[in-house]
């Protein structure tokens, strides 16, 4: 068994109103020196035999993420 | 004149639109989505509701369905398909429309009786209603936010492409107040409020939805387009 | 590890077990070891240990829930009454509806959204076993006071969970409550309605008859979830530190449970299996035995077949386990096939893991190895019974006492009905509302917030049902039996004045810890209030939910039972909403108002104050209303009709002028102060159409209704006169500011 | 500026049903060799000054994560 684990982000220009909402909550815990929050989705996939980062990779850009307002990125995590 | 009304797992507003599609005078068939066959419809409804769960992003699985690659082949030859909520997620995902459905600003699932404005005259869809004519409809959804590139929602604004708006109060973020768009040549149509819920006096906030069931018929029919 | 087996049983007599930690009784263990002639196994301790806890066995509660049974009127339409998943009422010779409302209240105060999300999954799973199809939900909710910060946390997780699950599921959201109070910091109440449709012959069974009948496990697979007290035997005696990865929250799929929903109607339309039930609190362990105990058969079952989402978990884990969206039906071996079909075409997973028999026993085997041997009767039906003891709260006299009545009354009622509007019980809910889906199945003709939520059950008669849960939990506190009074009263006239006839309740009992006399003497008044009730109005309890242990430390809740009576209208275009819709109308009060103002919105708002005696009941007037209100609406006289209750008269007039955004103009008696808060019972607020005014007073001399005419509607401001005058705009302004300023 | 990640994951015995949805799909993009997939959030904080570790965890504890049924990890980008 491997992991690939593949993290979708939305692109900087569109907007995340959930990182800003976390971002806006900040300030009641005391925290005043973050400049940004933005949340995505970390998928991890694990295969039955060796990890496969050109098969994860497909299925990240057809299913996991929408190239028309997300970026993604994968790797094998050690 | 029949229309199909797919139902995915996890659709749920299904027999809400076959019950309009009928209410305006046509024929309701119910398609599956694991049957590439359309059964000789003239036009196509992907109804609302949470397909597959809706879970991963809305309309991102469903896309996938065999049912989609017949709508998709069928499309392009000018079939009218009709998208409403999840429907419209389900046609951008499957990139028969630009754009995409993001959660609301607000973060919240919200369902409320709504103003629209019909932009365009122009679809399959939306013959029978006046281009600034103001509909009062409802919306209920969680991820309704339409959202694009500058470039794509000029082109859609330059191409009449965008067919309503939110009027008197934006209720999830949409860009440029975007509530349903078309594709270029006018058959597929994504619409985010739910005219097939005002479409009975006891049942609905009006019966402004109907319009859509019933410029259907009438496109299929030869009747009153003004493309 | 091992896993213990019925013959190591049998060798190792004396091994102790950890009956204690599981919540059991020593005399209750030795009861166990009776009934099976030796020591329970662990699978088998683990089932005793769920099935005899009080929310299984409802052990403290049973002998005072009989009442509902003893003082039922005789009722023709009652198809099935308490002991099933939920009661049944015919609606007529074709069609039957059921519905019931249950709790979910520790899970949600642990996790406000898993939590309500999965007692909406529950209770409509109940109403799936009985046949129907679910068509609506309902939710009265309790939390703690508006503006403490962990309301913060548990309100929008609680709303989330609720309209997250049920619009998943289409479900349209048709009413409830939401309702602040201080009792409810530490243990708030989530309490979940679910209503169904069936045609009177699809009615379904749970009893596992016909030996050689295959048992067949549908929907998610089996996993750690909310093994709660079963973590005990692994970590006391077994395996120490193991009991982080036993969770006991469960998370829902409500995606699968659509999917589970579609399924079982498939089954049921092809009449595919004799006995179905669902498994809700003790999973599997109450399914089984609760099938085979029903028809006074036995089971053999292959534990291991279960589908499993950790290969780890052991036999007592699966039979404890509460994962969600999971069915089990009892299947002819010629339909076997057929079952398995449906439920590939909607992509659920069904298994055989067992058959019916004719030993009277329960057997299941784990991997070849039997870990339980039992009789299933022991464990669904013969569980302890204890008549608690019972003393009134030594405060009561006090408290009782203390009447509000005489408190010192405002000088300025503009100002008093500004600050009541906004308050957090009465102010607008739409902030809670509209994150739930009440259109979807097209068939809601009333949903919040109307007095009831309206469902049409045939388009084309236009037959419908109607719904309304309350609750008021300072009455009970006041006096728990005309307070479970008060909650049927009013419950009973918010279906009444939509033109619906009131036929049948449901109720969800709240109560602290009934190990407390002071606790489980508010429980048996407020059941002895509630059976009294029902059988002064002629109307049945058919089934409901009790949730004891409700507190925080040693301070229990306000005694809480919401009660949900169901009503039918046989046209829904006749259906009389609420709202204020033309100007002109006349504005009538129908009833008769006092001074009372304990337990009142007024008493808490300004006063803080709780004391006194709530109001009075009356259950013939009620009544009498109620027939007027079906009159009128069968003659179509009104135009909107509108129950008053908490806020009185003033809140009546607030919502029913906003709802549309008409006016009212309005002539209050002497004593404008009573007139407009007291919250006397029994009172409807109608606007008739002025040309239908002779019609009106004729059926109401008929009836003889005490009727005072206010005044008419119109123009944009509320106007009380020789009092104040309210722009709609304003009252709009305080009314609908407060949920949003709390919760963003 | 630098930027803190916090991974919150479900914990591996809550279900997960956004990841068994997935997971479902997969053989339809043709894809038979996955053993199973989960799905959680990616948050990236971004300080204004220095990544502050002590912090992150601290957001990640009280705002970003249930702990009820939700395990996280928190590391400083490179
Ligand atoms: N949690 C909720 N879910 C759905 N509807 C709700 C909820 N809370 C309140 N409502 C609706 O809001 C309206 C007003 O609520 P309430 O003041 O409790 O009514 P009433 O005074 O008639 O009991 C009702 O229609 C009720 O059904
Ligand atoms: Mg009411």
């Amino acid at each position: 068994m491997a992991r690939v684990v593949v993290d979708v982000m939305l692109k900087p220009e569109i907007l995340d109103p959930q990182g800003q909402a976390v971002a806006n909550a900040l300030p009641r815990l005391g925290v005043s020196d973050v400049a940004s929050v933005r949340i995505g989705r970390r998928v991890e996939i694990e295969f039955e035999g060796e990890a496969d980062l050109e098969r994860a990779r497909e299925i990240a850009d057809k299913l996991l993420a929408n190239p028309v307002i997300e970026n993604f990125q994968v790797k094998v995590e050690s | 004149m029949k229309v199909g009304v797919v139902t995915f797992p996890g659709s749920l507003d299904d027999r809400d639109a076959a019950r309009a599609v009928r209410i305006a005078g046509g024929e309701a068939v119910r398609l599956w989505h694991a049957d590439s066959d359309l059964h000789g419809v003239d036009a196509v409804v992907l109804p609302g509701g949470f397909s597959y769960g809706d879970y991963l992003r809305c309309g991102a699985i469903a896309r996938f369905a065999p049912v989609m690659e017949s709508i998709k082949k069928a499309a392009s030859n000018g079939l009218p398909v009709l998208g409403i909520c999840n429907g419209f997620q389900i046609l951008c995902e499957a990139h028969l429309l630009p754009g995409a459905l993001t959660r609301n600003q607000h973060l919240r699932f919200r369902n409320r009786e709504q103003w629209v404005r019909v932009e365009s005259s122009a679809t399959a869809w939306t013959g029978d209603y006046q281009d600034g004519q103001e509909i009062y409809i409802l919306i209920k959804n969680g991820e309704g936010c339409f959202v694009a590139d500058e470039e794509t929602l000029d082109m859609l604004e330059d191409n009449g492409q965008i067919v309503a708006r939110y009027v008197h109060g934006n209720p999830n973020g949409s860009m440029r107040d975007i509530a349903a768009i078309r594709n270029e040549a006018g058959n597929v149509v994504g619409i985010m409020p739910h005219p097939e819920h005002a479409v009975e006096a006891l049942t609905g906030p009006s019966l402004d939805g109907l319009g859509f069931f019933t410029s259907v018929l009438k496109h299929l029919s030869g009747g009153s387009e003004k493309e | 590890m091992s896993i213990d087996t019925v013959e190591r049983a049998e060798s190792t007599p004396d091994e102790l077990q950890p009956f204690a930690e599981l919540g059991l009784k020593e005399d209750e263990y030795e009861r166990i070891c009776q009934i099976l002639g030796r020591r329970p196994t662990q699978s088998e301790l683990a089932m005793y240990s769920i099935m005899w806890s009080e929310h299984c066995s409802y052990k403290s509660s049973k002998i005072h829930l009989k009442q509902f049974g003893e003082k039922a009127p005789p009722s023709d339409r009652m198809l099935a009454g308490i002991g099933e998943n939920a009661g049944v009422i015919a609606v007529n010779d074709k069609l039957a509806v059921t519905f019931k409302v249950e709790s979910h209240n520790h899970p949600s105060f642990v996790e406000p959204h898993q939590g309500a999300a999965t007692g909406v999954g529950g209770i409509v799973r109940d109403i799936l076993a009985m046949g129907a199809r679910p068509v609506a939900v309902m939710d009265p909710l309790r939390f703690g006071a508006a503006d403490h910060p962990d309301t913060a946390r548990v309100l929008p997780g609680v709303v989330g969970g609720i309209g997250g699950y049920g619009n998943c599921l289409g479900l349209p959201n048709i009413g409830g409550e939401v309702v602040f109070d201080p009792s409810y910091q530490g243990n708030p109440l989530v309490n979940a309605l679910c209503v169904g449709v069936l045609p009177v012959d699809r009615l379904q069974n749970k009893a596992a008859t016909g030996p050689g009948n295959i048992v067949v496990l549908m929907g998610a697979k089996t996993g750690r979830d909310g093994i709660g007290g079963v973590s005990v035997l692994a970590s006391a005696t077994f395996d120490e530190g193991s009991e982080q990865r036993r969770p006991s929250v469960q998370v829902g799929d409500p995606f699968i449970e659509k999917l589970l929903i579609e399924s079982c109607l498939e089954l049921y339309e092809n009449k595919l299996i004799v006995g179905v039930q669902d498994l809700g609190g003790a999973g599997l362990t109450c399914a089984l035995t609760e099938t085979a105990a029903a028809a006074g058969t036995g089971m053999d079952v292959q534990l291991e077949k279960v589908h499993l989402r950790e290969a780890s978990m052991e036999p007592h884990e699966v039979l404890a386990s509460e994962s969600q969206e999971r069915m089990l039906f009892i299947v002819e071996p010629s339909n076997l096939d057929a079952v398995l079909n449906v439920a590939s075409i909607w992509g659920v997973i069904a298994t055989p893991i067992g058959v019916v028999t004719n030993t009277g026993r329960v057997r299941i085997t784990w991997h070849g190895e039997t870990v339980v041997d039992v009789p299933p009767g022991s464990l669904a039906d013969d569980g302890p019974i204890y008549a608690r003891p019972l003393r009134e709260p030594a405060d009561l006299i006090l408290l009782q006492a203390d009447r509000a009545e005489t408190l010192p009354r405002p000088t300025d009622l503009r100002e008093t009905l500004l600050t009541l509007v906004a308050s957090p019980n009465l102010c607008d809910k739409t902030w809670v509302t509209e994150q739930y889906d009440r259109y979807v199945l097209g068939n809601t003709i009333l949903a919040q917030p109307e007095d009831s939520g309206i469902i049409r059950i045939d388009e084309e008669t236009g037959l419908g049902i109607a719904l309304s849960v309350d609750g008021n939990s300072r009455y009970t506190r006041l006096d728990p039996y005309d307070g479970a009074r008060l909650a049927l009263a009013e419950a009973f006239r918010n279906v009444a004045v939509t033109g619906a006839e009131p036929v049948a309740v449901t109720d969800c009992l709240n109560f602290g810890s009934p190990e407390d006399p002071a606790v489980m003497w508010q429980f048996a008044e407020a059941v002895r209030g509630l059976a009294d009730g029902c059988q002064e109005l002629g109307i049945p309890v058919t089934g409901g939910n009790v949730s004891f242990y409700n507190q925080t430390g040693a301070t229990a809740i306000h005694p809480t039972p919401i009660v949900g009576v169901l009503g039918i209208i046989d046209d829904v275009a006749k259906r009389i909403p609420m709202g204020f819709s033309h100007d002109g109308d006349l504005l009538f009060l129908l009833g008769e108002t006092a001074n009372e103002f304990s337990g009142s919105e007024w008493a808490w708002v300004t006063h803080q104050h709780l004391g006194g005696r709530p109001p009075k009941v009356d259950f013939g007037r009620e009544q009498a209303l109620a027939g007027f209100m079906a009159r009128t609406a069968e003659l179509g006289l009104v135009r909107s009709a509108h129950d008053l209750s908490e806020g009185g008269l003033a809140q009546a007039l607030t919502e029913s002028c906003l709802r549309k955004g008409i006016g009212a103009n309005v002539t209050v008696g002497e004593d404008a102060f009573v007139a407009l808060f007291s919250e006397s019972a029994s009172r409807v607020l109608v606007a008739v159409p002025i040309g239908l005014r002779q019609a009106f007073e004729a059926v109401v001399a008929e009836q003889e209704i005490p009727l005072t005419l206010l005044g008419t509607t119109g123009g944009t401001s509320l106007v009380v006169k020789d009092q104040f005058e309210i722009p709609l705009d304003e009252l709009r302004t305080a009314w609908s500011s407060t949920l949003p300023k709390l919760f963003g």
